[in-house]
């Protein structure tokens, strides 16, 4: 369970903070160039150093150094108090957490993966996303979830999941996925800072991606704005999270092999939602293809191309087109992993279908 | 390997006679408990009256248990319960006008007509509410003895749960945790007898419940929760080892309601009218007034008592109904920190119909 | 907690399978009028005589008769094995339903509210709809978990919700939700004989709604096939559950203020969805309006508009527009609950903003 | 009100010398065991080579436990373990191909190839998984016994669970059902010491785990995991007592783990080289092997039967190479059943890019 990061995932995006500079190039001036990883343990270790009532907590956290190795040597640099390690009882901590932040802690609490989320469903909805609005107020819940979502790494169907759109569907919370080094610092900063319950999706196959990442103590990005990260003229890209490198790669692939140039839009929030640059972008692509890791079907591209509809019904030339995981939970081999995992090769099906470039018969 | 033994877990299999509350003590308490009983009956009444909706769980019968733990909290502790909770605020100090205006759905009610009566709550006295999810209070009250720890105060927390409650997988998370983490905190189990329509032992493996502590080696016991002095005895030791020495504890309150689950129930198909009958003449409420009756009160001081109650919560149903609606203008506050609008401004574009005005356009965090 | 019924639910189609009959009428040859709660209870009745490995299980399932009285007299006359009453312990029976279905048994679990679904959510998700696929198909889950979701009555933020589109998302399980009585008895009953775990959401508010329901022993709804409970041209009414006895009251209404026709497609299943006839009544009425109890956002409205979008691409005239609860905790007070939630008006508004009858402002 | 006392829950404090298993039968189990051994060894291997993936567990060390537990099987009772599964698949009779295939992700793997280590099967004999969520086993076979029950069956469950489990709220809820409901189901916890990283008294309030089960008024014991002979009498005695008696019970098996938590884990950040080494030289392996050559088996004859198990394993791994990959047409293969494909045919209008062949066209319960 410990430790496995998923072979493969070449490409990506140095980009950062969407600086196009090549990946040979010195990082930008106040950056670093680090692990998604490695930005989110800097993102905790200046948030622990700024605030005192910021603690994190979770299974193997401090002696193991966590199952994904973000919180390494911050027990050694924290304590014990201050770096918690729980015994497996999803449910019981996330609701301490809760508590502790109704009474001003700011926990953050790590989830092995989202998969073990649904241990402690009835906590992070029933309780942690009810208490602003049903106590009419009168106590907040500023409490942080980290956790990876993602399949790849044969993992199986128990462990490949992508829950994401559930958190995102639920009013009270706030749920962001960073899909790049910098925004994993400035997402799991701003959700830190905010007083509200948030939700940090993290993914298993970015954490060894590496990118340029503001050293700025104060860096932090904006909840409820996503990012245009690449620059397009033919169709829009929707995504967040995994899909977000995924996009990016096959947009390069889109414009070498078919002379197609395609947006893509990183959502980094999905509640809020950024619908506004969103439909911007479709206005002047007049096609859009959401992209996720999860099950498409009343998943987080459902209300993207729910939305899209609506927002730019005159502009759309083509209905909006969608690509997740295969409809099926993940089977174990890896050819079979492989044909349901979303890759390069559907997403460009579907960007070359919805541009009329090839057959629609999918 | 045959197993190693361990010094049992410490229980309270007999601790003697337990120390007589002084009168003025007593005296005050048993006012808590007429009015909670008051109360109470007022709200059975208004809801038939359809002035109160939603669920709405009494607790008559069990007012020893709630005002004796309730009294024996210092000011700064804190409480949790489930959603029986009216008693509890009273007991915490809470006026009778703010929780009954909470059941009418004001917005001078407790939660500003947001909870109802399962989300009673006031933070400013250490009542964090009020919660609806048998046994989803645990966890929460567990995270609030984490907090008093790491900021270095020293209180106690006490957390309400039902007898059926402690077959819920989150009782054993909780309870693991809070032992593991030495937490001030002070699980008080309401044993009505019945969750719902199911007894005990139709639904706990071992029915009496505080020998479940063992399974965490913390401290549990049983206490007769209709005698005012035994309750607030027990409450008083337990939370002081809590605060004290940061011992988590069980307490196991044997009590019984007499109205239906909730106001919704005749409570009936479970239990017979004389098992009920047969428990009031156990009241609480009779047997404090008798003790006070000893401890040398008068009839009409007992009397006076009562009447105030009444007028209390008379006063508590015309300050309720004087009380205006939220403001529908305002769906969604309170969800959100303040600043949240500003986050949520982009979200517009493309919105169900509706959501504009029902959401965005209606206190979202701005 | 114990049968509270949601109060003013006024009108329902006594149309059962769509019968145009008037409420006067005599019942149709071969069946009678009664409750949607009764009809769930003849289903269970007649599955529990054909089949000796049904059981019922769940909390005040006997000995309370239920706490919306579903089961009342089936302890009675099943006995205490086959109506088996549980501790509160959902996470722990809905996982020994699962047990018992991989043995072959057919247990019916049943919810209390769906609510109190969280606390068993990795069961449902994480075991029962897995069991098919990841053990390569060498064992089986027939397994039925029944529940109400729904709000109104003020039961507030922790008891108000459904979660419907979080199933119908989930690979491996099928999601019913019935509408009208006759229904109620025909979907619980292809529920039972399924071979796969099946979710049956009933509703809060619909126990009490009357109607024609037939009494042939053998008489089910096929799973996967949506009704077209009301004919209309002008505009399609989407919906499932209550949203659907909202829906044909709106088009009646409609009908009289505007004369709009509506057509209402009530589609019964959620997993596997029958979109077929969805879009067949869209590329007739070349608008659409989905409506659903629970919030929209990444909602079950999501994915119909988004099916709807890509099927009806050249048929739509206007954008899906989609109503369903405020994106708030429900809150208690009885004029913030009537505002949050849809009703009447917030749907005839927008069939009349997706037809041009009214200011699209909302 | 003073707690009354109850019996306390029946544990195996001291239970006195073991019955010794007969040498024929010790060295089957011996045969079992290296088998295991050598199996999981080659896993190792594989896994490092790239031909099995995912997280694999390996149960190294603990090979008495699972070994004398399963031999105290009878054959048509039922076994549920977590994710740390092939040595009960061995011992349980699935073939060493068959494991071997899965690990390999091919066709003529136990699960076709569709699970992997973590979710092993055989339904013909009586094994229902290998399941990966930590507890999450434990309702699953709670119901498997309530369903032997109601079908009138004399067979009993076992269900596998490590001392990190003991701590979910699955943990709990199942076993309220089991002693409430009378199943014939025992809870073996095998104690290796660590979940993860973490060992049991950082976890447990109680570590004394098998202690826990008398918060059901469940039996309970503890016993020496490497010690094969009292694994095998104390899982035939629990069980023959759930099968007769339909008494549920906890048995704790005290053992170790040499190898990481999975493939994956170095192992060596929450303990020493050290302790690894010091009970490496106890290992059980080496302990049967002596017990056996003092049954008088003799050094050829116990080198024969590892080199046997050597050639099986190699045997298992020629297996699976050759075995064919999953047909990707098949994807959707084993979700539902026979006869749902119609049932999905109308969902096909508007679906996700690639659905149609991904799902609705790959083996959906057509
Ligand atoms: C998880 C969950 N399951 C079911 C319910 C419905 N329910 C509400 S109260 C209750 C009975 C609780 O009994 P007990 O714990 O004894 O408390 P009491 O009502 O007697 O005070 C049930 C089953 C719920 N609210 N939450
Ligand atoms: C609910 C849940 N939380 C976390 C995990 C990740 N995880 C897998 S195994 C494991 C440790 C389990 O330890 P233990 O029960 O002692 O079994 P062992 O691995 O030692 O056999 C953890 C935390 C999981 N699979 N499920
Ligand atoms: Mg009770
Ligand atoms: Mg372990």
């Amino acid at each position: 369970m410990s430790g496995t990061d998923v072979a493969g995932s070449a490409a990506l995006a140095t980009r950062g903070r969407g600086n196009p500079e090549s990946e040979a190039a010195a990082p930008a001036e106040g950056t670093e160039v680090m692990t998604y990883r490695e930005a989110l343990r800097l993102a905790l270790r200046e948030e622990m150093t700024r605030d005192e009532r910021v603690f994190v907590m979770g299974e193997e956290v401090g002696v193991f150094d966590g199952a994904y190795k973000v919180t390494a040597g911050l027990m050694d640099e924290f304590g014990e108090d201050r770096v918690r390690d729980t015994p497996i009882a999803e449910e019981g901590f996330v609701g301490a957490g809760v508590g502790a932040a109704m009474l001003g802690e700011r926990p953050v609490v790590e989830i092995m993966t989202i998969n073990f989320l649904l241990v402690a469903m009835d906590q992070v909805i029933n309780h942690a996303a009810k208490i602003g609005a049903m106590f009419g107020g009168e106590v907040r819940c500023p409490l942080v979830i980290r956790t990876p979502n993602g399949a790849g790494n044969q993992l199986t169907a128990q462990h490949s999941q992508s829950f994401d759109g559930w958190f995102a569907g639920t009013p009270g919370l706030k749920v962001v996925s960073p899909a790049t080094p910098a925004d994993a610092k400035g997402l799991l900063k701003a959700a830190i800072r905010d007083d509200d319950p948030v939700l940090v999706i993290e993914n298993l196959p970015i954490y060894k991606q590496r990118g340029e990442v503001p050293l700025d103590p104060d860096y932090v990005t904006p909840i409820g704005l996503a990012q245009v990260l690449r620059e397009g003229s033919d169709v829009t890209l929707v995504t967040h999270s995994y899909a977000t490198v995924r996009a990016l790669a096959t947009a390069e692939r889109l414009q070498a092999d078919h002379g197609v140039s395609a947006e893509v839009v990183d959502l980094r929030s999905l509640r809020p939602l950024d619908v506004e640059t969103v439909a911007a972008s479709v206005a002047k692509t007049n096609h859009a293809v959401c992209v996720e890791e999860g099950w498409p079907s009343y998943g987080v591209t459902a209300e993207l191309a729910a939305r899209i509809q609506h927002a730019c019904f005159d502009d759309l030339d083509a209905p909006v087109e969608r690509v997740g995981m295969a409809e099926v939970p993940l089977p174990y081999a890896k050819n079979l992993e492989l044909r349901a995992m979303p890759n390069d090769e559907r997403i460009a099906g579907a960007v070359l279908a919805t541009l009329g470039l090839a057959r629609k018969d999918r | 390997m045959p197993a190693t033994a361990t010094k049992p877990t410490a229980t309270r299999e007999d601790a003697g006679p337990v120390a007589k509350l002084a009168p003025d003590t007593r005296r005050e308490l048993y006012e808590t408990m007429i009015l909670s009983r008051v109360f109470e009956t007022e709200a059975e009444r208004q809801y038939k009256a359809a002035r109160i909706g939603g669920y709405c769980h009494l607790s008559s019968g069990q007012e020893a248990t709630t005002v004796g733990v309730v009294d024996a909290l210092q000011p700064d502790d804190l409480l949790v319960t489930g959603y029986r909770s009216h008693g509890f605020a009273l007991a915490r100090g809470t006026s009778p006008e703010a929780v009954m205006a909470e059941l009418f759905g004001r917005e001078d009610g407790c939660a500003h007509g947001r909870g109802g009566s399962m989300h009673i709550l006031d933070v400013a006295n250490g009542y964090y509410g009020g919660w609806g999810i048998v046994a989803g209070q645990l966890p929460v009250a567990t995270g609030l003895a984490l907090a008093l720890v790491r900021q270095g105060k020293p209180h106690a927390v006490v957390c309400e749960l039902g007898d059926g409650a402690v077959n819920m997988g989150a009782w054993h998370e909780s309870l693991n945790l809070a032992a593991l983490w030495k937490l001030p905190i002070v699980f008080l189990v309401v044993n009505n007898e019945y969750g719902m329509g199911t007894s005990v032992s139709r639904a706990s493996a071992e029915p009496e419940l505080w020998r479940r502590a063992s399974a965490y080696r913390m401290h549990g016991e049983r206490v007769d929760g209709d005698d005012l002095d035994a309750v607030h005895e027990a409450a008083d030791r337990l939370l002081r080892a809590a605060r004290e020495d940061r011992t988590p504890a069980v307490l196991e309150a044997m009590t019984y309601r007499y109205r239906g689950h909730s106001v919704a129930d005749a409570g009936l198909a479970y239990r017979t009218k004389n098992e009920i009958a047969e428990r009031q003449q156990r009241d609480p409420l009779v047997r404090v007034r008798e003790q006070l009756r000893a401890d040398g009160v008068s009839d009409e001081e007992l009397d006076a008592i009562d009447a105030r109650a009444d007028e209390r919560v008379e006063a508590a149903v015309a300050f309720a109904s004087a009380s205006a609606e939220p403001d529908v203008a305002q769906l969604a506050a309170g969800m959100h920190a303040a600043g949240s609008a500003e986050q949520f401004a982009r979200m517009r574009p493309g919105s169900p119909f509706g959501e504009l005005a029902l959401t965005f356009d209606a206190g979202l965090g701005s």
